[in-house]
């Protein structure tokens, strides 16, 4: 297969629109999620996007704190220890964010049911609860049965839920090494990361590193996504900064907590997005950006031994650039 | 011997309710609070517990803190199987498996069901509409609530927190109490202690109503009624819970290495 | 954790008992199967099981012709390019043996819908077929509505199937890898043996090499069965014999002919029990069965690299005669 | 030219079904006859074929002859990933990803339904018993021919082969003609082609009815019809199927290492 190494830019280019479904945050609130990608979106001033997010994670805050969202479903919409999202949070509370809720299984089961295109999945939790029977993109429906209807077990006759499968426009997926075709590994829990693969219209991967086929072929049971399903493929370390990147670098501590304050309000929110979302042209500068120090420091994490077996097959950023697809270069 | 130990209400909290954890169970931590008492349980009396986070991490004790979440370095560090959400509270969590599980609650009610969705200025009222306060909504709660064989609600108590009925069922407890989570054919058998900073609520058999089943060495029964928003009956079998070991403490604080708990 | 590594003839005596439903196969009809552990439930004279393989393998085709299964399901019950298996077919042409025929994706479904503990598993596969209307265990019920009953999609109201979660009383599950406490890690296509893992009751691993946890720390996105899960671990190389076990060993051509051939007849079938069952003590006296030339070779395969990252974490045997669980040795 | 290329009906019909398999396309081929043909286009004409096992196995091309089973390790040893069942047959196969799968037949009927379960004495009846003779069952079949966009059906043109209607249904065609599939609300297209040792039959639009739609050099319509168990119709633009070219044999003959079509 030819390569589908494009540019971050012609990534969101391509493949993004107004009003998509588009679906990341199949990663956990902290850990590996395209943070990036939601960075470009905003720098293509996309709006009025429908956010799947498994859970909340920086990159929802900053897209909601910034209006760029009108409908989001999450299982979950903190940041862990780093508390409340403030950017989700602001808004919903000013109603300008419609945000459905389900939990953490439901979400997983949801992007299940897409992958296998299933009419519904068979609900044994969210059932009994207001994840139920509130609904708020049917605020009117109480107890809100478009959004889990009870459906019954033809064995037993009981009554249990039906959760709507999900099948977003575009998945934006952060993943640890991929090769130039798009085969992909992800090190650290997969949390949904697998089904929304197989569950979304369109995949692009964003790869903290680009390795060589060899090691695709070496580890294949590691190869959670295979090429066949991938769109195209954007080399991008730190994409989930300043989220962590488990075997490649560890959660930025102060700037999950300094991201997080600005986005507490509109003033500060406009002052993040200039000073870390349009103000930089390309890799290198991003990396400035980050600190080079910091950035090498947050590399020599506890866990970053994880990324040893796989070390020699990573390609440097000079092939990497000779690797891009041809169709799309210059 | 209290004051000579000094340790903070939520030490004593964690403590409380890591001795609910049994070795040998299967068990499922969120970040913080939960995760403190689940390790802290492992370190002190249940070392062959079988622990695992909602990412599907499984054979890990945190590295160099407590964790920022639950997928972060510090918990992937030494973990010795990698999985995924739907393995964790789907296959082992959901299916019935689990046999205890710690979830949190912004508020809790007198059956035991969890608010974690938000805050509003009364009733919600039968047209949804967003919360005054966005709060982190039901993470893997909900699933462990409706599918662990038993659950263990932390909470800080203050009477804000504890109301006749949550505004938002975000996490199912016993509902209306009764056998009324019966009729969703739930596999897990519903909460079986609400520990907060100041005692210890477990349910009535029958009415599955939390009553006070014992209270802590710096508290007292009319203190954690008046701190209750409903009106709080009292178990013939409330006593006094034991007070940390100091070898509890020590076992605690080895796993809250940077002082979380102490600070309050 | 404490090691759980046991010998295989207690493995059997302790989780085995005549009318259990016993799943295997969760491997292809060529693969990765335990069926060893076939070959000792036979030397422990177990009978009247129900079977639970995804796919016929070896394994089942030899319990079948000794007669020990009085039901199965299967999604497909050939041996690929070997052929009809013989001795099912044997069993299910002359009655003795129920055969519930279901496809390659409905077992596997019936496993995800077992691990999950659902009531019922949606089904768009199998129906409108006489997979879905006709059943060797309900063989009055005509069409076979306890089979794959219908199930109303509550959000179009359209109907569609109900399979029957699956929740076996016992795996015995065939890795390549396994650490004595349980971790354990495949390589080649899972087919369905992570699910499975979750869907029994229990779950005992025969793994052909043990490994030094080192190497399950090393890998743990390779771990896709935890020990939390696990019962018991069995070492025993060349467990799939004649299988083949990506990594580890090619299949045995030969003998899998050979195999299938004496499965035909009940007078082969009752040589094949004397001399390839029966006949061996322990480990040492069944690699000689297999011939140490012919398993030297076997291991030379053209997938043999893909073991090399883990080569040097695997225990030699003496190491691992000394994990054996104490409590349990001797 | 045909004497000269010397190829048998197996290497025709292999060489037909992988015409039919278009560059770039997501394709699902089992074992035997059916990976040979897809193989087979790979190697001809559809480079970028994207193709898979049911086991999961992706980015694969068999080495050192014909594998074994869909995991072997003639097809393991050079793959990209390995997965699951549920992966390939069910998220990229019953999803309706999948744009064209390669299923053998026992017996097929003229609404192109396959049986690959068993051969009775007659109707089965209502009273369901075990075959006379019994066959590998529905494996991934069923599932292709409910999820598959569209997917042929690769079979041994004899006349107990091709039924009025297949005493059992292992995978589903056009049932009972005409939109019949339809109330099933199956995503899969149906059979798009039934290529035989002898010619081509394609669905009639319509009634989905299996008209002959082309014979080979070596064989012609009355041939066919003789050896089809139903009254076989002739599609008004019925042709010649053109021969095999040299290029087309020595490609598939790279495929079929081990010579298994050039047996018969």
């Amino acid at each position: 297969m030819t390569s589908k190494l494009i540019s971050l830019s012609e990534a969101a280019r391509r493949f993004a629109w107004d009003g998509m479904q588009y679906a990341s945050g199949a990663a956990l609130p902290v850990g590996s999620d395209a943070v990036i990608f939601g960075r470009e979106l905003l720098r293509q001033k996309h709006k009025d996007l429908h956010a799947i997010f498994h859970c909340n994670s920086q990159q929802l805050n900053l897209l909601a704190a910034a209006g760029a969202v009108t409908k989001a479903e999450c299982g979950f919409s903190a940041l862990e220890v780093f508390g409340f999202a403030n950017g989700l949070r602001r808004a919903v509370e000013n109603g300008q964010l419609a945000l459905e809720d389900y939990s953490n299984l439901s979400m997983a089961l949801r992007f299940l049911g897409g992958a296998l295109n299933w009419p519904f999945v068979p609900a044994t939790v969210n059932i009994g609860s207001d994840l139920q029977d509130r609904s708020a993109f049917a605020p009117d429906d109480y107890p809100a049965r478009s959004k889990i209807p009870a459906v019954v077990d033809p064995f037993t006759g009981r009554e249990f839920g039906a959760l709507k499968p999900l099948r977003p426009d575009l998945a934006a997926i952060q993943v640890t090494l991929a090769d130039p075709t798009g085969n992909a590994i992800m090190l650290g829990t997969e949390w949904s990361r697998y089904e929304l693969s197989r569950a979304a219209k369109k995949v692009v991967l964003i790869a903290d590193a680009i390795v060589d086929p060899a090691c695709i072929r070496q580890f294949p049971n590691l190869v959670r996504i295979p090429d066949i399903i991938v769109e195209a493929v954007v080399h991008w370390p730190f994409a989930a900064w300043p989220q962590g990147s488990p075997g490649m670098y560890d959660i930025d501590e102060s700037h999950m907590a300094f991201m997080n304050m600005a986005l507490a309000t509109e003033e500060g929110t406009a002052a993040y997005l200039r000073e870390f979302v349009e103000s930089y042209d390309d890799l290198d500068s991003y990396l400035d950006l980050i600190g080079r120090d910091k950035a090498k420091a947050l590399s020599q994490g506890s866990s970053s031994f994880l990324l040893d077996p796989y070390r020699r097959w990573i390609l440097p950023p000079e092939d990497v650039a000779g690797l891009a697809a041809p169709e799309l270069a210059a | 011997m209290s004051a000579a130990l000094d340790y903070s209400r939520q030490e004593m909290m964690a403590i409380a309710t890591g001795r609910e954890i049994r070795d040998g169970e299967l068990a499922i931590f969120g970040v913080g609070l939960s995760m403190l008492a689940g390790f802290f349980a492992q370190a002190n009396h249940a070392p062959n517990l079988r622990s695992m986070t909602e990412g599907g991490v499984y054979g890990a004790t945190p590295v160099g803190g407590l964790p920022w979440g639950i997928e972060c370095n510090r918990i992937s560090s030494n973990a010795t199987s990698f999985t995924s959400a739907l393995d964790a509270l789907g296959f082992l969590v959901a299916s019935g498996r689990c046999d205890v599980g710690v979830i949190g609650a912004a508020q809790v009610d007198k059956h035991g069901n969890v608010n974690t969705t938000g805050i509003w200025d009364g009733e919600i009222g039968p047209h949804y509409r967003p919360p005054k306060t966005r709060l982190p909504g039901a993470g893997g709660a909900n699933d462990i609530a409706c599918g662990a064989k038993r659950y263990i609600i932390m909470v800080t108590h203050e009477p804000k927190r504890f109301a006749e009925r949550v505004t938002y069922v975000s996490s199912p407890g016993y509902l209306d109490g009764g056998d009324s989570r019966a009729r969703h054919h739930f596999v897990g058998g519903g909460p079986s202690a609400i520990i907060t900073t100041l005692g210890i609520l477990r349910p009535e058999p029958g009415t599955n109503e939390f009553v006070l089943n014992g209270w802590f060495a710096f508290s007292g029964i009319e203190e954690i009624r008046a701190n209750t928003g409903w009106n709080l009956r009292v178990s013939p079998d409330a006593r006094l819970i034991p007070e940390p070991t100091a070898e509890e403490l020590a076992n605690l604080r080895k796993v809250d290495q940077t002082g979380a708990l102490r600070k309050k």
